[in-house]
């Protein structure tokens, strides 16, 4: 057994936890803050004051929430198969947390006391792939959930969004292949060091890539089943879709912040392959604004979901289809093929 | 280091499996994910070669295997799809249209 | 035989192959398709994760991407579609099969360990016959590795797998596709063409045998 | 880049090239053309055929070789099966125009099917790898099991299509089993450097090589509907569409026999090591009982068959044993003569029964067919000149390929003449069921209600090429004999032209 025990790198493996600690946290939290901007925002648009009672401005609205959840009475309904139904949720955070750990937050830094630090958990030569085969793990949640509830709204809900995420991923994947052909890599990290040129502002988004941004920007929102695409949950017509039938506890929680983390992963990958990750002025100088930088672009993508929540209607669901599949991906694929030209002949 | 006969053991069990569940299994979609286990125990058996010969080809096969398999899925429930559309069952013994 | 020394790797291997086998195992002898399917899932997730144990990082990534985001979706998709539930307890009329599948299991099993001993037993005389250059086992299995050799090597059978998807995009979206009005319109035709030219023949073939008779 | 270094010649694959392109084509036409493209789909189909078939002819001057790194080779067998892959395609095109018209099925999807998996069947019949030899495989079975699917409405289509799909894939897992313990016995896919790693004995664990040619023979076995594992081929017979029979019963058949034979006669042929010859006399040993096994069961089953199409399944599994008898010698020009005339009189005789038979397969027992003889002629002579081919009596393509075979094995390779005895017995017992739908059909009463077909003009060309193939082998078939008789090139280089 020794052998065992001398072949662990234990510095190592702490800076590993206790980094994955952080990461966790802040998966954690992010729900709550988000949850909580995303009202007061949206209350803003609607002429509304929002929650505004528990504590300064409503903040600890959320977390009240999420006391509430945990202590509230679990419901099974009677006909839902148990064992699918209380699989659901778990199957859906869990991938959801698992992309977490690639999340390059900035560039190596000199922290007091530790020494340089990098400010992600690991990275590894497939990291994109790695995060997309994550999210598409995700969908088994959804697809669980609607049919182990046993109801037809979940399971039309359930239906709805399997096929909308099957449909999406593709030319949400494909809009990535135009930035893997310039960056050559299909590392974060390096993605990421690959747009720090023009003094930090050479993004992929103005290197050749507006249009495969703009793709990635439309499908990750269908992806994640936001306005104006949340057939899977649209309220008038499948009352909660595939979480109808539970009740706000601690499952419906877990649904909850997957679906919360999922939009972080997605903004997270725009800013990444896109916008430059951490990168901006004088990050090279003092790479504590790179940290800066990666959480007003996050923000930027948080605001922009809870807007189009706030202005814009739902899409009917031929035409999320018709709009997925005859135009995203040609539009994707042709973008490809512009990427691939201006590849051969700039480099 | 794991030996290789530890990989080859185990992909021959899964493909074992795979063809034991083809034959107790009457329902056609699970019948066909037996088949599916019964690929995926190749390419243990190819990557671990690939692993131990130093060569890359036994990867580039799971590639192309893949790639088979996801056509084979698609055609594979299409056609289950269209039976069921005019004979609702799945049950492997009752497709007796056409008797032996 | 002696002593097998215990490593990390190899802990791992034996945790993922117990669970590989045990969710292999429920796979088959589950009754209701959907549990099979999420067993299947398990198994093709701990493949996975052999495969990254086998320093192939690339095809682990792409088992999940391909068998566990895309097919595997496809079929709950379809058991959901189909809304298949439990088997209902239907006679079963192979039944003699199950009883053929256990000898058939322990012969296999007895082969494939012999060939486990064999192999175990005799050293590998030769690494490859078309080995790389270079030190293979830090670079085998990365992106660039796998690029290199299917854009040079396996470029023919990679742009094959382009007609193979072709087709089954083709294929699936044939087979699997409403009769629209059109094509139910075109069957009705051609179904009546037919009909009336049976008519067409029926009394033409009695005319005469009324000229026959007359 | 070095490309050149890459062996990328395209001329190396210009008929698998042609053949998908128009595939692509076809399906480009029927999108943006009005619908009842259905002419102008078979014309271009047949175009692009005949261009491919041209092409291949042309392949024999580019010499022997391999290209795109041993993926693909040039040489007699991939040029010879080719042609029969090719013409049993152009056949089935032409029958498929009037099929369609009857049928009332959407045409476009059908063309470019038929060119997809004619071009997977181009290139199982070239590959000179396992992986290649995987790919062609699968795309030329995958197609066969939507194209026996076709007719979607009929549940008969459907199961046949589901059952061809299921068995399909399970054989494709044991070939493919059998090609990773290849690979990891011979540390190569390719099959000239597995052949070199046995004729050197350096193969890592002999026990793996021995089992991945056992699994490999379980794959390729399933495919050409050999005994015991021919137990798909008659319900997947009897519910495809008529032509979609007759062109899987060949065309798939071919290809996978010329694979067959480069992975084993080529790959696996006799050596000097002594895992070589041991891996050689098992493998012989194995298929000269398979042989057997599958002529005396397809020809004994199909005795006791009702419905013709079921009988011609039979047949064509009892067809396939006497190919394997050919396969036995170590040659392969017995083989490529024997599948070239089977293809053509058994796509024959499934025109005609598709003629026969009508819309929706209606009229195929052998019951059906009482007393037409004289009603319908020149089909009912058409359908008895197959049969009697089939049968193999003379003077027709049957008798010689049969003849072939059997003399060749007889002479080259003398402890396996027991065999050829056993082939001969069986084409004797054979003949009794050829020659019942001929006596239904000429000396039975006519069955009511019978219609005569009308046969377009697609169609006539078909029956008339195929008969005068019939007779062409039968009466003359020195000069292709000649011309495969050729030694069969032992390819030992990378050409890179």
């Amino acid at each position: 057994m020794s052998s065992i025990l001398e072949s662990i790198d234990f510095y190592f493996i702490l800076e590993s936890l206790i980094k994955i600690a952080i990461v966790f946290v802040i998966g954690l939290l992010s729900p709550v803050g988000m949850n909580w901007v995303e009202r007061r925002t949206l209350a803003l648009i609607q002429n509304r004051l929002g929650p505004n009672r528990v504590g300064p401005f409503g903040l600890l609205q959320s977390i009240a929430d999420g006391i509430k959840f945990v202590f509230k009475e679990d419901i099974i309904p009677l006909a839902a198969n148990r064992w699918l139904y209380t699989l659901a949720p778990i199957v859906m955070v869990i991938p959801a947390f698992m992309v977490t750990i690639v999340y390059p937050f900035g560039p190596e830094i000199d922290l007091p006391f530790i020494g340089p630090t990098k400010m992600y958990v690991t990275n590894f030569n497939v990291g994109l792939l790695y995060v997309l085969a994550m999210t598409s793990l995700g969908v088994y949640g959804i697809i669980l959930a609607g049919w182990g509830s046993n109801s037809k709204y979940s399971l039309l809900g359930g239906l709805r969004s399997s096929a909308q995420v099957i449909s999406y991923e593709l030319s949400l994947s494909l809009a990535l292949v135009g930035a893997m052909l310039q960056s050559g890599s299909l590392d974060l990290v390096k993605i990421v060091e690959n747009q720090s040129g023009w003094g930090g502002m050479q993004w992929h988004i103005f290197m050749f890539q507006p249009l495969g941004f703009i793709i990635y920007l439309i499908s990750a929102i269908a992806e994640t089943n936001r306005v104006p695409f949340d057939l899977p949950e649209a309220e008038t017509e499948l009352v909660g879709g595939f979480h109808t039938e539970y009740s706000s506890s601690l499952k419906f929680a877990m649904l909850f912040m997957a679906e919360y983390v999922n939009m972080l992963t997605v903004a997270v990958l725009a800013t990444v392959v896109f916008l430059g990750g951490w990168n901006g002025p004088f990050v090279k100088d003092f790479p504590v604004l790179g940290l800066l930088y990666f959480f007003i672009k996050i923000s930027f993508f948080m605001f922009l979901y809870i807007w189009l929540r706030g202005t814009l209607p739902r899409f009917r669901y031929d035409q999320l289809m018709n709009f997925g599949w005859k135009v995203l991906l040609p539009l994707a694929l042709i973008n490809i093929v512009i990427s691939a030209v201006i590849g051969l002949i700039v480099y | 280091m794991v030996p290789l006969s530890w990989y080859l053991a185990l992909s021959a069990v899964l493909f074992t499996i795979g063809v034991v569940g083809v034959v107790i299994q009457r329902n056609i979609i699970v019948l066909f994910m037996c088949i599916e286990l019964m690929l995926n125990a190749v390419n243990l058996t190819l990557v671990s070669f690939s692993r131990y010969l130093g060569d890359v080809t036994g990867q580039l096969f799971v590639f192309i295997v893949m790639a088979v398999a996801a056509a084979e899925a698609a055609v594979g429930l299409a056609i289950i799809i269209s039976l069921f559309r005019n004979r609702e069952t799945l049950n492997v013994d009752e497709a007796d249209l056409l008797k032996l | 035989m002696e002593q097998i020394a215990i490593d990390i790797p190899r802990l791992l291997f034996l945790a993922f192959a117990g669970i590989a086998v045990v969710a292999a195992f429920n796979l088959i002898l589950q009754r209701n398709p959907i549990y099979s399917a999420l067993s299947l899932i398990v198994t093709l997730c701990v493949m996975a994760a052999l495969f990254l144990l086998l320093n192939a990082p690339f095809i682990a990534v792409i088992q999940i991407v391909v068998y566990a985001g895309a097919i595997m979706v496809l079929f709950v998709f379809v058991i959901m579609l189909l809304n298949i539930r439990e088997e209902e307890s239907k006679i079963d009329r192979q039944k003699y099969l199950k009883w053929l599948a256990a000898p058939m299991f322990l012969a296999l099993l007895a082969q494939v360990f012999a060939v486990i001993r064999y192999v175990d037993t005799t050293p590998p005389s030769i690494p490859s016959a078309n080995a790389p250059g270079g030190n293979p086992a830090e670079s085998l299995g990365t992106v660039e590795s796998i690029a290199n050799a299917m854009f040079t090597t396996y470029v023919l059978p990679f742009e094959a797998t382009s007609v193979l998807i072709l087709m089954a995009i083709v294929g699936s979206m044939l087979l699997a596709k409403r009769d629209s009005k059109q094509d139910i319109e075109r069957i009705e035709t051609a179904l009546d063409a037919e009909q009336a030219e049976q008519e067409q023949a029926h009394l033409a073939a009695e005319k005469s045998n009324k000229e026959v008779a007359a | 880049m070095q490309l050149e270094n890459l062996g990328l010649y395209y001329w190396a694959i210009a008929p698998e090239i042609i053949v998908s392109v128009v595939g692509v084509i076809i399906m480009m036409v029927d999108a943006f053309s009005s619908r009842g493209a259905r002419k102008l789909n078979a014309v271009i189909a047949l175009a692009g055929l005949i261009a491919a078939l041209v092409s291949v002819v042309m392949l024999d001057g580019l010499g022997s070789g391999s290209y795109f790194s041993g993926m693909v080779v040039i040489d007699p067998i991939r040029i010879f099966f080719s042609v029969t892959i090719l013409l049993a395609a152009i056949v089935a095109a032409l029958l498929a125009s009037q099929f369609l018209k009857d049928e009332g099925l959407p045409p476009g999807e059908f063309f470019s099917l038929l060119m997809f998996a004619t071009a997977g069947m181009l290139l199982l019949a070239g590959a000179g790898d396992l992986v290649t030899v995987f790919l062609g495989l699968e795309i030329a079975s995958i197609t066969s099991y939507v194209m026996a699917g076709y007719r979607r409405y009929d549940l008969r289509s459907n199961e046949s299509s589901l059952k061809y799909f299921l068995l399909g894939s399970f054989s494709t897992a044991f070939l493919l089993y059998g090609m990773a313990l290849t690979y990891g016995a011979a540390g190569s896919t390719n099959i000239q450097k597995i052949t070199a790693a046995i004729a050197s004995g350096q193969v890592n664990y002999p026990a793996l090589l021995l089992i991945g040619a056992a699994l490999m023979i379980v794959g390729f076995g399933f495919k050409i509907a050999s005994a015991p594992f021919h137990l798909w081929t008659p319900d997947v017979y009897e519910g495809a569409p008529t032509i979609v029979t007759g062109f899987m019963g060949t065309g798939p058949k071919v290809a996978v026999f010329a694979a067959f034979i480069r992975v084993f006669v080529i790959g696996f042929g006799p050596q000097d090591s002594e895992i070589g010859i041991q891996l050689h006399t098992t493998w012989v040993t194995v298929l000269a009982v398979i042989a057997a096994l599958t002529m005396t069961i397809g020809n004994v089953i199909a005795i006791s068959q009702k419905n013709i199409k079921r009988m011609l399944a039979y047949s064509s599994i009892a067809h396939a044993g006497y190919a394997l008898v050919g396969f036995l010698t170590g040659d392969f020009a017995p083989v490529a003569f024997y599948m070239l005339a089977y293809s053509i009189m058994s796509l024959g005789a499934f025109a005609v029964i598709q003629l026969l038979a009508r819309a929706g397969d209606q009229r195929t027992e052998i019951a059906d067919y009482a007393g037409i003889g004289f009603e319908a002629p020149a089909l009912s002579f058409s359908l008895a000149i197959f049969l009697l081919s089939l049968a193999g009596i003379p003077p027709t393509a049957g008798f010689m390929s049969k003849f072939y075979v059997f003399k060749t094995a007889w002479d080259m390779t003398p402890e396996l003449r027991w065999l050829v005895l056993v082939a001969v017995i069986n084409s004797i017992i054979s003949v009794y069921y050829y020659l019942y739908p001929i006596v239904v059909m000429f000396f039975r009463p006519l069955v009511p209600g019978f219609i005569k077909p009308r046969i377009a003009g697609m169609t006539m060309i078909a029956l008339i090429l195929t008969l005068l193939g019939t007779f062409y082998l039968g009466i003359m078939p020195n000069r292709l004999m000649n011309a495969m008789s050729r030694p069969p090139a032992v390819v030992t280089q990378i050409t890179v032209k």
